[in-house]
């Protein structure tokens, strides 16, 4: 067990983590669902059951069959397929959105710890207000109706907000770090604050940054659903989620599967990430586990 | 008729033993001192007597309370008990009390728990309590705010809430571990006199012999959650009969063997250095507060020298040390090592700064804990121009280990799988690997039980006499400072007020100061170590 | 007894309400004939007849038209109509700084002449064939000068209702003109309620919040309401041609035979049934199939994808080729897009999908030309001049058409006139200018008791002046 | 108190500031002509150019943007290049919608959020937080658009009980207004709700866990009497940040369902601004969002210090 003083665990191997994985169910629940969509846009990758390029106009909104287990869509084309190919756009949406928040926002956030209560970190925290100030879906449509609609730009749109979520994350994980001997250590060991902040800051927000990468994770995969339904996301014939939702309103009174399995598939992946997060949050935070009166 | 009685206690926290077979008994007008090194059990009997044990808790045995059966009342009749016939203070003052309810109304809370009278007298009567803390109403008035206190009064508030109704029993978990000797040793008098006045029983825990020694009647040593030792303070240091309480009774008393050593050069000069820290501005136009933690502080240190550095929280050791190490910058003043000063200009200065380095107060918090021991001891390599490699570098970590009494195979471990004296063995392994001049340690000891605190005294005794190190030993701990220094300065708000040989400063304080801190420090009875 | 007020439901609410000045059809949807005349109107059938003008005679020469205006007639705001009203409303519409967006419908105009209260004489430069037409538009309707400032907010016409009240986002409503110099409205009021989406268009309908929606916006409903006796769908036609618009400028579509590769690659059933769910008349040309001069020339692009990579071989792009793709916002141009972009590919071209709002599109399309292909459907009526503008947005430069389309503006000859239609029709066609899709059906949904209402949209109008409930 | 509240104006002023700006030059670069997008596709030139003129497109971006600042300082928001109204006319008509709307989200999350927060932390590890942790865990990962699809499908087309969208108006009456808003608002407030309460939770297990709560219940509070007086007040500080951030989120957020239910809402005009080029209504209600955002916190903080007066005294 890890010493709960530290409140942070070792990165070494140890197999008693994956029993505590799978003693908690809602890190085992999350990480199942998390596989089956991640694995069903690896497989669609190379496979899918039906070729999505393809129209059949005559086969059109068909209910779930033998043929079609999750039915066909209004150009006949087979949804389950759909569903697969749309979980690697909402995937690599996503990812990518996140990727970018973390990329500015931990060294914004090293930064600004590093430098805490000067005129730069000052800075850095009111641009990050101010971006938090900006209703996020208007400026997502404006960047899009700017720079015209594409997965491109949602992904830019979306991250752009997730940098503040991770440059304020990672100032306050560091900055109760900055307080630890470990930190007076290493400046006596005559490391400048831009190495500690890579050597002994960085290893040890992981954590923190994981936990809040998988939520941003999930809410990437909502806000490209969002976007996507408003016809700003990825264009056709990429097929997305949240634009087979769009496309599927109008029909939903007489062809409900045709809205409600892409809906499912958001709810679950999102749901699963959620409860990945919310799982490694309690493995990694002992502080959680210790009930007290 | 015992006022409090546990007899045969057993505890299980989610099916691990936590006690076993406790057995001991509080009377009126008695207090009963429990020590035991951390982790014995001590607060869990506490909170046993209180029921207010962690979730998974399973508790068997006896535990009667003025006649009530606490194991077997039910919630509803432990909430009458709390507060009213048992009242507890707890270890961390800062956190015990809630922030965001003033003093006043936290005090009349417990009265308006118990008894069914109007908010004004409940107020009164908190007033009252507080007034027998001595926390005078022109000073303390009942709408302060908790962050408007030190700790010391906080922990007086506690005491207060605790004894407002007058109960039967009042358990104390180390209620001055977190505090200064001086505040301390008025805490300590305060609770006597509030046992005396009301005739009261008391359970008294702590991990201080000395704490215990000076005011109970009763004491009990406790070990890995059973009771190896009880019996009347006035006698119990002369019957005592289990291992373990005559381990515990030796190494509070330790003194490390120390060579003596005569006079040398100068290696460190300290030359009127004056550190303030200029606060952000509280008030949109004020102006910035200054806090002057250092006002011209001087001394030399000579080399193979022990030097101690006392003083009470607050009074600028730490911010000496930083400017020492070449962390921060002063204002004012100079510090040389070798006739080198610390700073060059405003950056400091690689050469001298290789040539020092310290040991921390809390062994948990001072490693990094994502890095290897190997790791973690060579981080001071960067101070060198050219670190040494490969096998070499494998070597230096050895020696270092081995020379703190660890093995060369501890390098591949991480610092989590170490104990609180094992990880302070690994500080100064980290301080020796690049063979400084000087170490200086900042409380280095104080976090540690009193056995282990006695093996790394003399595990620093033992190096400096093989090495010719030079320390400067920073401690808020009277004893451990005699213990280990040739030397003694007395630190007050910034300034230092006493210095002078050891032997002759606890012995013939001179400044008033020196004469307050030695009078409070809590002692074992004459002639016991 | 019937109600006397009705509901009706459009997808895009006007920008303001003077329809002289703005290009947007929700405009003329609302005030077209219910708050302003002209002095001659489209009636249902597409077909021109009196306005406020009750007769007219035309010069022999074609150049001279004079106008008998209706007696007693009188704008909402109780002054009197005249020949100064129309004298007023034309020269408004024709000045050098007009902001009339139909600017060209005037552009024969020499002068507008008050004969006496009741009688105007308009000269034309050069006979026109089109000019009772042209006064048909909503864009001719004729204002009244003392009410020109506050138009926009507060139009003051001649029609059977009357402007009353605007929520702006939400709705608009008309009142009956208890004044009105002709048959009367049956209707005491009716709201304009504006639902952009097909989804909330469609629930709208069904909870009966709305008694029309015209045009209906999704097509894929309309069986339901088919088959609940509550509604009736009417099925008629829009003078909206929808094509697919061809860069004629851009090499390689520069290339008839890439052209007609485009059109043999391209199923117009296939895009008629997934795109409109099977509502729309499959067209060869430019051209409403409802108009007597149309001609069927269908068979000319017929699908034949295999021709279709003939072509393209020939044409000496065998591989395809990648372009640019712009759909706007209507369904047959989102979805359509998407099947004609699948059929393209079958035959090796590679089209990119962009869609954009319109805003975007006529920045970027309409005015910037920067698009290999896009959708839309022409709703101006008897629109087949625009092929003979080089510069307009798909850049088909023929000067055989165009002179064509000049001799046309002058004959006055109906048949001739319709021999010519015929000829520009054909010419077109077999140049591929732009793939011909199909006319965009209008799709009215109503509640079953309401009668009166529209089949065609000749305009884009919602003429409420002969509807009424029936019991 | 007074200076604590001052220091926080001026940075509020200096937030201001930077934000006008920023959307000022977004405004900017934003391509589209609303004048072309006025006359349609038969527009000529010169008629597009004494259009542009009128609706002063015309200048350079220093003239536009000091006089827009000038304007809204004086409360003139500018005109309608579409509507030819007054934007503050048609922001306030919007914000009658918006703001109820917000308002009966907010009140209808924070009626289910706190009871179910506290239930859950009061009884942790138990059936009943296992189910609500669950429920709500649903809630956070619903497209909640996808939810007002499934809401209308049921209520307004199958039911009936409301009307699948559309906005009643004021002067139809309290109730009738209200229940056109219901369903919105159901929509918005169950991912909030959802969030609220797991934050509301967290943050009580938190505060339950502290030596203060362990002090009180030695007093002699029962569990329930120590977390209503003692952990409550202390859990409330990170709850009130997620009120604070929602309510900006459901005025402006609420794009999407303001769509599905074809409100007139604020979101809704931003959007079809920016899509008819009204760039002067996007600017000045994009403007005004984020001041409401900003004040929203600004308030949010001073009720932090009025919870907590360790932050006053500062
Ligand atoms: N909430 C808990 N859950 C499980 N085990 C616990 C819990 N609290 C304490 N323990 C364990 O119970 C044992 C006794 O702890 P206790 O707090 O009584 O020690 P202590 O003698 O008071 O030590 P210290 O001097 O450090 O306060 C320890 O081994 C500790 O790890
Ligand atoms: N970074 C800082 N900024 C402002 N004030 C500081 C800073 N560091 C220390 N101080 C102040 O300087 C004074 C001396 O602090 P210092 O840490 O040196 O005390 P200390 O003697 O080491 O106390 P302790 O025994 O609690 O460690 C204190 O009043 C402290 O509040
Ligand atoms: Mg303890
Ligand atoms: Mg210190």
């Amino acid at each position: 067990m890890a010493d709960p003083r530290t409140n942070i665990r070792p990165k070494a191997v140890d197999w008693r983590l994956w029993r505590q994985v799978f003693a908690s169910r809602s890190l085992a629940i999350g990480l199942v669902l998390t596989l089956i969509f991640a694995g069903a846009a690896l497989i669609s990758l190379v496979w899918a059951p039906y070729d999505i390029t393809q129209m059949n106009i005559a086969n059109k909104i068909k209910p779930p069959s033998g043929a079609h287990w999750l039915g066909t869509d209004h150009f006949g084309r087979d949804i389950l397929s759909m569903i697969m190919v749309g979980a690697r756009t909402s995937i690599a949406v996503a990812i990518v959105a996140v990727g970018i928040g973390m990329a500015a926002g931990v060294p914004l956030g090293l930064w600004a710890a590093a430098r805490k209560g000067s005129l730069l970190d000052e800075v850095i925290m009111r641009a990050n207000d101010l971006v938090f100030a900006f209703p996020s879906l208007l400026i997502a449509i404006m960047i899009t109706a700017t720079f015209g609609p594409s997965a491109i730009n949602a992904i830019i749109a979306i991250g752009i907000f997730n940098i503040p979520v991770f440059a304020r994350i990672t100032r306050s994980g560091a900055l109760t770090l900055w307080q630890r001997d470990f930190i007076l250590a290493a400046r006596v060991a005559g490391k400048g604050s831009a190495r500690i902040s890579v050597e002994h800051i960085l290893p040890n927000v992981t954590n923190l940054l994981i936990v809040q990468g998988t939520i941003q994770f999930s809410l990437g995969i909502l806000a490209e659903a969002g976007l996507s339904y408003v016809g700003l996301g990825a264009q056709p014939p990429t097929p997305s989620w949240g634009r087979m939702l769009a496309d599927s309103q109008t029909m939903i009174s007489f062809a409900p599967h045709m809205a409600l399995f892409p809906g499912m598939a958001i709810l679950l992946t999102v749901l699963g990430l959620n409860l990945m997060g919310d799982g490694l949050r309690d493995l990694f935070d002992p502080k959680l586990r210790r009930g007290r009166t | 008729m015992n006022l409090l009685r546990i007899a045969g206690l057993n505890l299980d926290i989610h099916g691990t033993p936590i006690l076993r077979d406790v057995s001991l008994s509080v009377d009126p007008g008695q207090i009963v001192g429990v020590i035991g090194e951390s982790g014995s059990g001590k607060s869990m009997t506490a909170f046993a007597v209180m029921q207010l044990l962690p979730n998974g808790s399973a508790a068997t045995g006896r535990v009667t309370l003025s006649g009530h059966e606490m194991l077997e009342l039910p919630e509803r009749a432990l909430c009458k008990l709390r507060g009213n016939e048992v009242g507890m203070v707890f270890q961390e003052p800062m956190t015990a009390l809630n922030p965001i309810r003033s003093i006043g109304q936290q005090v009349a809370e417990t009265i308006l728990i118990h008894e069914d009278v109007p908010k004004s007298e409940a107020m009164a009567r908190a007033r009252e309590a507080l007034n027998r803390v001595e926390l005078p109403e022109d000073r303390f008035p009942l709408t302060r705010y908790p962050h408007e206190l030190s700790g010391g009064q906080r922990q007086r508030v506690v005491i207060a809430m605790a004894i407002a109704l007058r109960p039967k029993l009042l358990i104390a978990d180390e209620p001055t571990t977190a505090l200064d000797v001086t505040t301390q040793a008025q805490i300590l008098a305060l609770l006597t006199r509030l046992v005396r006045e009301d005739g009261m029983g008391m359970l008294m825990i702590t991990h201080d012999l000395a704490v215990v020694s000076g005011m109970a009647d009763e004491i009990v040593i406790m070990q890995n959650g059973r009771v190896v030792e009880s019996g009347p303070a006035a006698t119990l240091f002369e019957t005592m009969q289990h291992p373990y309480s005559k381990a515990l009774l030796a190494a509070s008393g330790h003194v490390p063997d120390r060579v003596d050593r005569d006079g040398g050069a100068p290696l460190l000069e300290v030359r009127g250095v004056v550190r303030d820290y200029r606060l952000p501005r509280k008030t949109l136009f004020g102006a910035p507060v200054v806090i002057h933690a250092v006002k011209g502080v001087s001394f030399t240190l000579e080399r193979g020298e022990s030097l101690g550095l006392v003083g009470e929280s607050g009074c600028g050791k730490s911010t000496l040390t930083r400017a020492i190490l070449g962390l921060e910058e002063v204002q004012e003043g100079s510090i040389r090592l070798d006739g080198e000063p610390v700073f060059t200009g405003h950056t400091a200065n690689r050469a001298v700064r290789r040539r020092m380095q310290v040991v921390f107060q809390d062994p948990y918090g001072s490693f990094n804990p994502r890095h290897r021991v190997s790791r973690l001891v060579t981080e001071p390599f960067h101070l060198l121009d050219t670190p040494p490699t490969g096998a070499e570098r494998e070597a230096a970590i050895d020696e270092a280990l081995i020379s703190v009494g660890l093995t060369p195979a501890d390098k591949e471990k991480y610092i989590h799988e170490f104990s609180g004296g094992q990880r302070q063995r690994i500080a100064i392994a980290r301080a020796l690997i690049i063979k400084p001049d000087l170490i200086i340690l900042d409380e280095a000891v104080s976090a540690l039980d009193v056995q282990v605190r006695a093996q790394i005294l003399d595990l620093l005794a033992d190096l400096s006499a093989r090495f010719g190190l030079t320390y400067l030993f920073i401690s808020h701990d009277l004893s451990v400072v005699r213990s280990i220094t040739d030397r003694v300065l007395v630190m007050k708000s910034g300034e230092i007020v006493e210095e002078g040989p050891t032997e002759r400063v606890f012995d013939a304080p001179r400044h008033a100061y020196t004469q307050e801190l030695i009078a409070a420090a809590p002692k074992l009875p004459e002639g016991v170590a | 007894a019937p109600k006397t007020d009705i509901t009706v439901g459009q997808q895009l609410e006007p920008p303001h309400l003077d329809p002289t000045s703005a290009a947007a059809g929700a405009i003329d949807a609302v005030v077209y004939s219910n708050i302003f005349e002209g002095l001659t109107r489209f009636a249902s059938d597409g077909s021109v007849i009196p306005g406020l003008a009750t007769s007219w005679d035309i010069s022999g020469d074609g150049l001279e038209y004079t106008f008998h205006l209706a007696e007693g007639v009188k704008f909402h705001d109780g002054t009197d109509f005249d020949a100064e009203d129309v004298k007023f409303s034309l020269d408004r519409a024709r000045a050098e700084d007009s902001a009339n967006a139909q600017k060209g419908l005037f552009s024969s105009i020499a002068s507008v002449d008050v004969v006496d209260p009741m009688t105007v004489k308009v000269t034309l430069s050069a006979p026109n064939g089109m000019f009772l037409f042209n006064m048909a538009w909503g864009d001719a309707v004729i204002v009244a000068p003392e009410s020109i400032e506050t138009i926009k907010t507060d139009p003051i016409g001649t029609g059977a209702f009357k402007f009353s009240n605007w929520v702006q986002g939400d709705r608009i409503e008309i009142e009956k003109n208890p004044d009105y110099w002709g048959t009367p409205a049956k209707l005491d009021k009716v709201t304009f309620k504006y639902i952009s989406d097909p989804t909330a268009a469609f629930a709208a309908m069904m909870a009966e919040d709305v008694d029309v929606f015209g045009p209906f916006p999704a097509p894929e409903n309309l069986p339901q309401f088919d088959v609940d006796p509550r509604f009736k769908v009417l099925v008629g036609s829009t003078e909206g041609e929808t094509i697919l618009a061809i860069n004629n400028r851009e090499a390689p579509f520069d290339n008839v035979k890439v052209r007609e590769a485009v059109a043999h690659a391209i199923n117009r059933q296939e895009i008629i049934d997934g795109a409109m769910f099977g509502y729309g008349t499959p067209i060869g040309t430019h051209f409403a199939p409802h108009n007597p001069d149309y001609v069927d020339l269908t068979s000319l692009s017929n699908y034949d994808p295999e021709l279709s990579k003939k072509l393209l071989a020939e044409a000496g792009v065998p591989e395809g080729f990648q372009f640019k793709m712009t759909l706007p916002p209507p369904s047959y141009a989102r979805r359509g897009g998407e099947i004609i972009a699948a059929q393209l590919r079958a035959v090796g071209l590679d089209p990119q999908i962009e869609n954009v709002e319109w805003a975007q599109w006529l920045e970027s399309t309409f005015k910037g030309h920067d698009f290999g292909m896009t959708i839309v459907s022409h709703t101006e009526p008897m629109d087949i001049g625009i092929y003979a503008n080089p510069d307009y947005y798909f850049g088909y430069d023929n000067p055989d058409f165009q002179k064509l389309m000049s001799d046309l503006n002058l004959e006055t000859d109906a048949a001739v006139r319709s021999d010519m239609l015929k000829q520009a029709q054909e010419m077109i066609a077999k140049d591929f200018v732009n793939g011909f899709l199909f006319q965009l059906a209008l799709t009215t949904v109503a509640n079953a008791k309401v009668e009166g209402l529209w089949l065609n949209a000749p305009t884009q109008a919602a003429d409420m002046t002969s509807v009424y409930w029936t019991e | 108190m007074l200076r604590y509240t001052l220091k926080r104006l001026v940075s509020l002023a200096i937030s201001l500031a930077i934000a006008s700006v920023v959307i000022f030059l977004a405004i900017e670069i934003l391509p589209g002509d609303p004048a072309a997008n006025m006359l349609g596709v038969n527009a000529q030139e010169d008629t597009l150019a004494a259009l542009r003129d009128q609706l002063g497109l015309n200048g350079t971006p220093w003239e536009r943007y000091s006089s827009w600042i000038g304007g809204m300082l004086t409360g003139d928001f500018g005109t309608s290049y579409t509507y030819r109204t007054p934007v503050a006319e048609m922001l306030g008509e919007r914000l009658w919608i918006s703001l109820p709307l917000a308002l009966y989200a907010l009140t209808m999350s924070t009626l289910i959020a706190f009871p179910a927060g506290i239930w859950a932390a009061s009884k942790r590890g138990s059936v009943a937080d296992v189910t609500v942790m669950g429920v709500t865990q649903i809630g956070v990962a619903i497209p909640n658009f996808w939810f007002a699809m499934l809401m209308v499908l049921v209520f307004a087309i199958n039911l009936r009980w409301f009307s699948a969208g559309g906005f009643a108006g004021w002067d139809a009456g309290f109730f009738a207004a209200m229940k056109s808003l219901t369903l919105p608002a159901i929509a918005l407030a169950l991912p909030q709700a959802s969030i609220l309460a797991r934050v509301m939770r967290s943050s009580l297990l938190d505060t339950l866990s502290e030596d203060f709560v362990r002090t009180a219940r030695a007093k002699g509070l029962t569990r329930r009497q120590a977390l209503w007086r003692h952990a409550l007040r202390n859990a409330l500080i990170p709850v009130l940040t997620i009120i604070g951030m929602q309510f900006s989120f459901l005025i402006a957020g609420a794009i999407i369902i303001e769509n599905v239910f074809f409100l007139p809402g604020l979101g809704r005009m931003i959007f079809q601004a920016i899509s008819s080029r009204d760039l002067i209504v996007v600017e000045s209600a994009v403007m005004l969002l984020v001041f409401g955002v900003i004040v929203v916190n600004f308030a949010v903080e001073i009720a932090y210090a009025l919870v907590d007066p360790r932050l006053r005294a500062r």
